[in-house]
């Protein structure tokens, strides 16, 4: 099953009447590993948060493998995109991290057997399985992000959006997060800061602001374009810097 | 149910609008001498989430829709008296700021709405304690409880209809307490589950609902007994003026047909006969001092809650 | 000029509450006595430059309540249990159902009008006026904050409910919801918790900082003169 | 007025029975930039929450400048510690980002004059004028923290702790950020998962992990001490690591 996804002439105004997005096309083919790119207020979060119907467009189209997102198909695109938000606030709602991560998993109607495995295994992947009896708002910061992650790589989903997903990571569990993204044969598209994540991590760059896509292509091309970069309020990764 | 303007009498109103700034300024002067300053999120918080969910209509039978009252959580939560402090709040805010429920009736509001929940759903709840601490006989408690809750003070509105001569006392009973055995059931569930999540995560809060309940129960008494004299009084002294409905419509006119033989058989029979000839001044009459006891109700209450005032 | 503008904030709220104490007492209303609250209002709405669509519309809020009950007040009337007698209870006394429903919407109209002129913060600031109880305001005032804090809670329990179950049956959604509420309201504590610390971090003493402090004046005497006039003359009338 | 801040023996635990602290000493220097590291969960942010009392030590006491935190000095302390909590929505509550950052000034009791100048070289300082009439939560993430940032600088206080002020911030956002804090004369304290930050900007580094401090002494020193980085799940920043 295809697990593309595209956007066409897509423009998103929010209702206080901020022009978020104007006119963004892009197209994820499957299996790609795509960064996104751009200053603060640049239009990521919202690009994210259009793509499983949350917002919905004021014009264009959004296409996830072979659906177009309409009220009808927001159920099976919802089936398979997982959505991790910036905020993990806005991700965790049950009393326990074991529930809470338990929740996607039941939901779909797999076996309690199968449910607790997934579970086990999500906690294993961000390393707080000792943390799994604890309520999700009893967490550090950096923790709740965690088990935000945790949450949808439980769904196993097939196609992948994760919002700045190292902010607030220390280090180790920054680089256990990309080896971990980098094992993922779905499609992933990660909005970040984090340049140094991007080059290492992430083949292909697309650059927003302003609400329009202003750069798409190669990771190592774009970001070592100094001009390009400072210009869209971003600068060289360290590596390029320092080396 | 939000009761608007003009849907009671003078003497309604102001009797019940003397009960509720006798209740709230109690509560104010409870919390002042038992609680900290910190307890006032968790007040503006429960009251905010009430708020909202008053704002939510769920559907019930028929077509009709119903919404959380919230006074019994409010009640179970906090204690009774901030509960009714929080209440109180809430309805204020619904009756300036959006008018659902109206001025004058913001008394027979807040002792419908706020002070019944208050003290019913805790009570319930304090029996289903007697019997059994666990958690199941909490949810069971702080459901049945705010069910009970609902029930009474839909039995309270369809009274003050009543004494204020809008409905006929039978009628409005059953009506009221047949659509609120319905929204009571809404209210039951709401509040089950909310007890239900906060006895699972945070049973802390749960605690010191109970420890104020406790703490409260005995001026209650007091103060149920002092708001029956009132009432008593008050409705002695209202009860010889006339309700301006049926006086504008039986003696200036406005409707010409024939009193039905059924009139004298209602319970306010001789309600409805008009005996002062000036009917204007009567009216007047009971408007000024409805009036003025409020004021004088509402001065003394201010004047209690603000001597202890943040120097400025 | 918008001549409210020179009025504070307590008298407006005062005169507001004259107004609806005048048209309770003043009840039932005549048309005449009706239209003449109608127009009085209306011509202070064009004089403040209300928005008077809007005022009409949010009035319509007290309709529900005010028809149910006023469908209860005939029932005395109905003399025996046949559909006959119910027709002709409701034909005859379809006045005073009318007035129960007017009344009621002349108050809420007041009200609305109310609204248009002052802001949340400025009848909060009348409340600490008129002596309101302290506590009272206070919870208020922390309301008002915390109700933007529940909205966003429920933003995000909602986004998270649907980005991870797409296709929740009707029967657990009902169960969740007890959950979502507690969730909610534990959230919001949590954060009501820290939001307070912030502000109080930030000085904050109780009361909202506020630029400029209003005493009462002539204006308000003459403003406030008025509505007890209009009040006495709308109960003289009958 | 000395602005030190001296932690003595401080434990603490929550609510929940999680022990957050554990007999931690800590001791900064008037007008000392320090930098506060450590794994996600080690207890940065309790350090932090227990400065200006908004949680209160199970046992040990703190000291500002030259009060002991107690109830009764709680009111001029706070007037002296400015926090910028890790997540912005904990930092925002009125209708308009111009109100919320006048809020402190205003409380302060400066005229009015005064409080719109302090509003706008806040304003100006975060780059965010353009957003003074907004609503705080209808802004991007990285807006929110950078406004969360802005209410503090407005109440210019004499001792400054931020909680992953670097988080969620473009690139060219975290510069401006860093030269501000630069620039500033007061006491302030830092925790961060970004060592190039640390590296760059503060002096000297304390290492918290597990609740307890592990080390504490020039940032150059520690950063550079890759055993030490690792054990407690940091690593070498990009500086040293690619040069
Ligand atoms: N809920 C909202 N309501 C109104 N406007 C919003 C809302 N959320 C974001 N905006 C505005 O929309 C624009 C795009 O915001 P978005 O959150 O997509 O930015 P972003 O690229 O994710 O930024 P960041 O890097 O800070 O996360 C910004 O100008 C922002 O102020
Ligand atoms: N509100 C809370 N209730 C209970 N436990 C908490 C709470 N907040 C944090 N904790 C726990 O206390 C410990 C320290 O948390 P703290 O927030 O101080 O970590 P941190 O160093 O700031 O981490 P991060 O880098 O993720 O922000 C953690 O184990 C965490 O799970
Ligand atoms: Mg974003
Ligand atoms: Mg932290």
């Amino acid at each position: 099953m295809s697990c593309s996804i595209i956007y066409e002439d897509v423009s998103f105004t929010y209702p206080n009447g901020t022009d978020a997005l104007h006119q963004v096309n892009l197209t994820l083919r499957h299996g790609e590993h795509v960064a996104l790119l751009g200053p603060n207020g640049a239009g990521k979060s919202t690009i994210m948060l259009l793509s499983n119907g949350i917002l919905k467009p004021n014009q264009g189209r959004i296409v996830v493998g072979d659906l177009t997102l309409t009220a009808d198909t927001l159920k099976p695109i919802r089936q398979r995109v997982g959505l991790v938000f910036q905020d993990p606030d806005d991700q965790l709602f049950m009393t326990t991290v074991h529930d809470d991560i338990a929740f996607g998993p039941l939901n779909r109607g797999l076996s309690a057997g199968e449910v607790e495995q997934r579970v086990a295994d999500a906690l294993e992947a961000v390393s707080l399985t000792h943390l799994s009896a604890k309520a999700p708002h009893d967490l550090s910061f950096g923790q709740k992000k965690r088990i935000a992650l945790a949450t949808v790589l439980a769904m196993q989903p097939d196609f992948l959006i994760l919002d700045e997903p190292s902010s607030n990571l220390d280090p180790r569990g920054r680089r256990q997060m990309m080896e971990l993204i980098r094992s993922i044969p779905s499609t992933v598209l990660i909005a970040t800061h984090d340049l140094d994540m991007a080059w290492e991590l992430l083949p292909r760059t697309i650059i927003i602001d302003g609400g329009q896509v202003v750069a798409d292509g190669p990771t190592r091309e774009l970001l070592a374009d100094e001009v390009l970069m400072i210009s869209h309020g971003l600068e060289l990764p360290a590596v390029v810097k320092y080396s | 149910m939000h009761i608007p303007d003009g849907m009671l009498d003078t003497k309604t109103y102001t009797t019940l609008l003397a009960g509720a700034a006798g209740t709230v300024s109690y509560a104010g002067y409870w919390i002042r001498k038992n609680f900290d300053s910190g307890k006032i999120v968790l007040m503006a918080v429960l009251a905010a989430l009430i708020f909202g969910l008053q704002m939510l209509n769920f559907p019930i039978a028929g077509g009709t829709s119903g919404h959380f009252g919230g006074s019994s959580l409010a009640g179970l939560l906090l204690g009774s008296w901030p509960g009714v402090i929080v209440m109180t709040a809430v309805l204020l805010v619904q009756a300036v700021f959006f008018g659902d429920g109206g001025i004058t009736v913001l008394g027979a509001n807040i002792i419908n709405m706020g002070v019944i929940g208050c003290f019913v759903a805790p009570l319930v709840y304090q029996i289903f304690q007697r019997v059994n601490t666990s958690y199941i006989s909490k949810v069971v408690g702080a459901a049945v409880g705010s069910f009970f809750a609902v029930v009474l003070s839909s039995i309270a509105v369809a009274i003050e209809l009543w004494t204020s001569g809008s409905a006929q006392f039978t009628a409005a009973l059953s009506a009221m307490v047949f659509w609120h055995v319905l929204i009571g059931i809404g209210e039951g569930i709401i509040t089950g589950g909310i007890v239900a999540y906060i006895a699972k995560v945070r049973p802390q809060i749960l605690e010191q609902g109970e420890q104020s309940t406790h703490s409260s129960l005995k001026s209650v008494t007091l103060v149920l007994a002092v708001l029956a004299i009132l009432a008593a009084g008050l409705s002695f002294l209202a009860s010889s003026f006339p309700d301006g409905l049926e006086y504008v419509y039986f003696e200036m006119g406005i409707g010409s047909a024939p009193i039905p033989e059924s009139t004298v058989a209602s319970p306010m029979a001789d309600y409805l006969v008009p005996g002062v000839e000036n009917e204007a001044i009567g009216t007047i009459g009971a408007g000024i001092i409805g009036a003025i006891t409020t004021g004088v109700l509402l001065w003394a209450l201010s004047a209690l809650l603000t001597r202890k005032r943040k120097p400025q | 000029m918008n001549p409210f503008n020179s009025l504070t904030p307590q008298s407006k709220l005062l005169g507001a509450v004259i107004m609806v104490v005048g048209i309770v007492v003043s009840a039932p209303h005549t048309a005449f006595s009706a239209g003449a609250v109608v127009l009085l209002v209306s011509a202070l709405a064009i004089i403040a430059e209300a928005r008077i669509g809007q005022m009409l519309l949010r009035s319509l809020v007290v309709l529900p309540v005010a028809g149910m009950l006023s469908l209860f007040y005939p029932l005395r009337f109905v003399a025996e249990l046949t559909p006959a007698a119910f027709v002709t209870a409701y034909a005859t006394y379809w006045q005073p159902m009318l007035a129960l429903i007017v009344t009621p919407w002349l108050c809420v109209l007041v009200m609305m009008f109310l609204m248009e002129i002052c802001t949340q913060e400025d009848i909060l600031y009348a409340m600490e006026c008129l002596h309101l109880p302290h506590i009272l305001v206070l919870l208020l005032t922390f309301m008002f904050r915390y109700v933007d804090v529940m909205r966003y809670q429920l933003r995000a329990s909602r986004r998270a409910l649907v980005s991870r179950a797409p296709g929740l049956s009707a029967r657990r959604q009902v169960m969740l919801y007890g959950n979502l509420a507690g969730s909610m309201l534990i959230r919001a504590y949590d954060q009501g918790e820290r939001i307070h610390a912030a502000m109080l971090s930030r000085g904050y003493t109780g009361i909202l900082p506020r630029l400029r402090s209003e005493r009462m004046a002539v204006p308000d005497a003459i403003f406030l003169v008025c509505t007890i006039v209009f009040a006495c003359g709308l109960l003289l009338y009958h």
